[in-house]
């Protein structure tokens, strides 16, 4: 397999525009990441939707078609993928390996989403299933996503000691470095205190502690080094690329699952660990060679467990990593220099794109206010519903 | 219990016999390896997509994990009158981790490794009057009071 | 790129099967191809699923893992697909990069599909949106599915003086090769007077003269050469495969669209025209080449129109061929000897995968009671909403 | 034309300036291809995302192709009374092929070539009294009979 490039990357502010239509964000996305590699529409060889289900894609989940027919009949190969809140992630890997495989010099992916309002819904149209177990959840119980987090947050209090202070010190962690970046949605610094007195949502988790839901887009274009070369772009290159999904076993409480049949010793959040694993073999690095961190923080237990589920530390290290500062932008292991979800708010298939435009940015030195000093290899982890599992890594 | 007055809030999750509730679930032919709620096949690849058949669950378990839910989840959840509840996970010996409301004491009462047991207890009456059952696990008896 | 091999192949037959869950067509027909290869699920390195939006899938379109879910949690790699009636299409190209590009040995594309009854509607929880050319094209015109092929079988009619007999007659051919086929859910001759006096749909196309809505599912399980060999399976070779979206110009009015703005020498139906012209030429085969060809006849319009446009015979030449016999099973150019969409009626996202199926078994001999007479090269030409095409090329 | 007692089956696709009825649709600032309905961008990729401009089309043009419709649509069509009717392709001067529901003649008696023209019928009346208007082509007058 050939190896891969960015060429440029892209992507529209988080928020809620009301106003502004699901494919408007996509071509404003692909539109400034076409600009950012010095490229127009035309020179598009592929493009990857990550497929969203609440808007766009002509009703039926082919949101590069629409794209596509919206600003420029290319042609081309197109792929929409689903993947849940992973398929920005799988649209990195599929863009990917359009180019490792010679299917093409330029290829593009996108993902743009405007969410609706409140707990995230059954997918529109859904009919009462008694075997379907997001019917259930929702029937029985009434689950909201927040409650599969708490769950998790609750239990390594128990496992690990870790203190509600801790889990508010990782909001306050990502809330500081999204006062440095314009794309974030929340760039207001907030402290321990703060995060302590707003609502609880599912306890131990407070209202700052949960990532919102946003509108939001992002984009990225990959294609050969000699078209890197040619567009004069710095060379940051796409060293792995991995999906994945989950195995028998893992003790993870899926959402909308209402069971699991733990098995010992197997992997939590398998489908992101498989990934990882599998994105850093390629790479031919090891935790230590990373020098910063992109993981999907839908709240804090997740800035607390993923980076020990990553290898960066110990299982019950990352407590003491946080508080004292190695999370931090200058400190061993910097997690989310984004701001991530708490500071973006979660625009589903636009999630994973955006993690590897921050990746491109920080490799470039370019991500003012918020650069992790002399990065050199940066990571994605991001997780979607269904157990789907991505991470990109990108080398300069 | 389900009498002609209680009515489950989704069919064949679970029963009563002699007067004892479980779970309803499935057990792989070849593993052996349990779920909840019933399925078709098992999903252990060793299986290579192995039969699971019926079985039931518990009645007992240990408390993994809990959370009590603030906020009143959207209107499919039909519980009358609404109250903020707890929500657990529980290990029960069979392997299976099932999640379900708590009940039997105040929602932020609750200790992970308690031993735990299921009760069928209403979640609303629906319009015909009928108790509309859902399963939950309360502390056992003598480890509460 | 390294060769792809077909190892395997299956399929649930067609037909109404109110009593059984997609996923459960989806595993039935993955099984056959398991079984046909000489594999268990433990032996796929990936899963790639032609995602429908009607039933299954998590609700999600997450129909791959959804799949692995009900029988094997393998932590595999898994793509979810969109493509309209193509994805089955696009998910075999998909499939077949796995392989190529080395990331795995063994993987697998299926497509399973219970459709709702009548007209096929807007998607499940579809908004009345002005601007929705889906939503535009019912409230203002009640255009229903059929009078878009009803359209271009008009025009035909007044360009080539193609006569009501002769769309008569390719309805007669289709249902004549399904006789011979157990997967088809019509399989009973009949003649042109019959289709003749069948109700007019939409003028001047018949109800025999229009794919009806089905179930069913298919899978395909390709492989390295080296996998091929150590399975001792009859060496099929993925020769082409290619996906393609419609170009600027092509007058082709598209499902839902209800405009198009014609350019002078643009090609018609371009996703499809485009997709299977890269196919050929990454198989370095011509239409001269091809002994038999597996089209999308949603009409019998595309039976006449696209061994046109695929470059099997010249345009306007196609009447001349079907009534000639050229089109049957030892004709110069066998179309459709599966029985096509008329006798099976349309499983959207499945349909793509049995056509690669039905060229699998052609190319073994295995097509018995449809076979064409020492074929060698197969091809597969689809159509999806959105203007996606996608093209499959075997060679024996 | 749409006055008090109608309204238009959806806004923004049509209009009547001066008594004569028009499409509305767009052209491109940049290549001058036309689209209907309206748009925000060109999709010639010559144009590079180039902007489109809304401007009237028609109201003349000719007929590329017809069909009639023997079974009635899904509901969301709500023409009343309902009958089956022809639904034709229509080239307008400016290049756009338009779909359209066709009248002035028997749903059969369409003859591709024949020049058209626009007229805004009404589909049913809704539950205010009013009309509801689509856009029809029929054979342009000194054409038919
Ligand atoms: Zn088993
Ligand atoms: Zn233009």
């Amino acid at each position: 397999m050939r190896p891969v490039y960015v060429l440029g990357v892209g992507a529209h502010p988080w928020g809620k525009f009301p106003e502004t239509p699901q494919v408007q964000l996509a071509a404003h996305a692909l539109g400034a990441a076409l600009r950012d590699a010095g490229l127009g529409w035309r020179d598009l060889g592929g493009l990857v939707a990550a497929s969203s289900r609440f808007e766009g894609g002509l009703g039926w989940g082919l949101h590069a078609n629409e794209l596509l027919q919206s600003v420029a009949e290319l042609g081309i190969p197109t792929l929409n993928v689903g993947g849940g809140c992973a398929a920005g992630g799988i649209a990195v890997h599929s863009t990917a390996l359009m180019i490792a495989s010679g299917q093409c010099e330029i290829a593009a992916a996108v993902g743009a989403e405007r969410m609706p309002k409140g707990f995230i819904p059954r997918p529109p149209g859904t009919k009462d299933d008694p075997t379907d177990s997001d019917y259930l959840r929702w029937v029985a119980m009434g689950a909201t996503n927040p409650v599969y987090w708490a769950l998790e947050a609750r239990r390594r209090m128990h496992e690990f000691g870790t203190t509600e202070e801790t889990y508010a010190a990782a909001s306050v962690l990502m809330h500081r470095n999204a006062v440095g970046n314009p794309l974030a949605r929340y760039r207001a610094e907030c402290t321990v205190a703060e995060v302590l007195a707003s609502p609880v949502v599912a306890s131990p988790l407070r209202l700052l502690e949960l990532c919102a839901v946003s509108d939001g887009a992002a984009a990225v274009i990959l294609g050969t080094e000699s078209a890197a070369r040619r567009l004069g772009v710095p060379l940051v290159r796409v060293a792995g690329y991995a999906t994945a999904t989950g195995s028998f076993g893992d003790p993870a409480t899926r959402i909308p699952t209402i069971s699991t049949n733990p098995v010992a010793g197997a992997p939590h959040t398998s489908e992101v660990a498989t990934a990882a694993r599998r994105a850093m073999a390629m790479a031919g690095l090891g935790p230590e060679d990373v020098d910063l961190v992109e993981l999907a923080d839908n709240s804090v237990w997740q800035v607390l467990a993923w980076p020990e589920m990553l290898g960066f530390c110990e299982p019950g290290q990352a407590d003491w990593m946080l508080t004292h500062g190695e999370f931090d932008l200058d400190g061993e292991m910097p997690v989310n220099p984004s701001g991530g979800f708490l500071s973006f708010g979660e625009a589903t298939t636009a999630q994973g794109l955006l993690q590897v435009c921050e990746l491109a940015w920080q490799l470039r030195g370019q991500a003012t206010g918020r650069q992790v000093p002399g990065a050199k290899v940066g990571m994605s982890a991001i997780l979607g519903l269904g157990a789907n599992g991505a991470s990109i890594v990108l080398q300069a | 219990m389900p009498t002609p007055t209680s009515i489950p809030v989704v069919d064949g999750l679970f029963d009563v016999q002699d007067g004892a509730p479980a779970l309803v679930g499935a057990k792989c032919t070849a593993c052996g390896t349990h779920y909840f709620p019933r399925r078709a096949r098992c999903s252990n690849p060793a299986c290579n997509g192995a039969e699971a058949a019926p079985v039931r669950l518990g009645p007992r378990g240990v408390l993994y994990s809990w959370s009590v839910q603030a906020y009143r989840p959207p209107p499919l959840f039909g519980m009358d009158p609404w109250a903020p509840y707890a929500i657990g996970l529980v290990d029960l010996p069979e392997g299976v981790r099932v999640m379900a409301m708590l009940t039997g004491a105040p929602p932020e009462a609750f200790q992970i490794g308690s031993p735990m047991q299921l009760r069928l207890e209403p979640l609303r009456v629906d319009a015909d009057g009928r108790e509309v059952l859902t399963w939950k696990f309360a502390p056992v008896a003598e480890h509460v009071a």
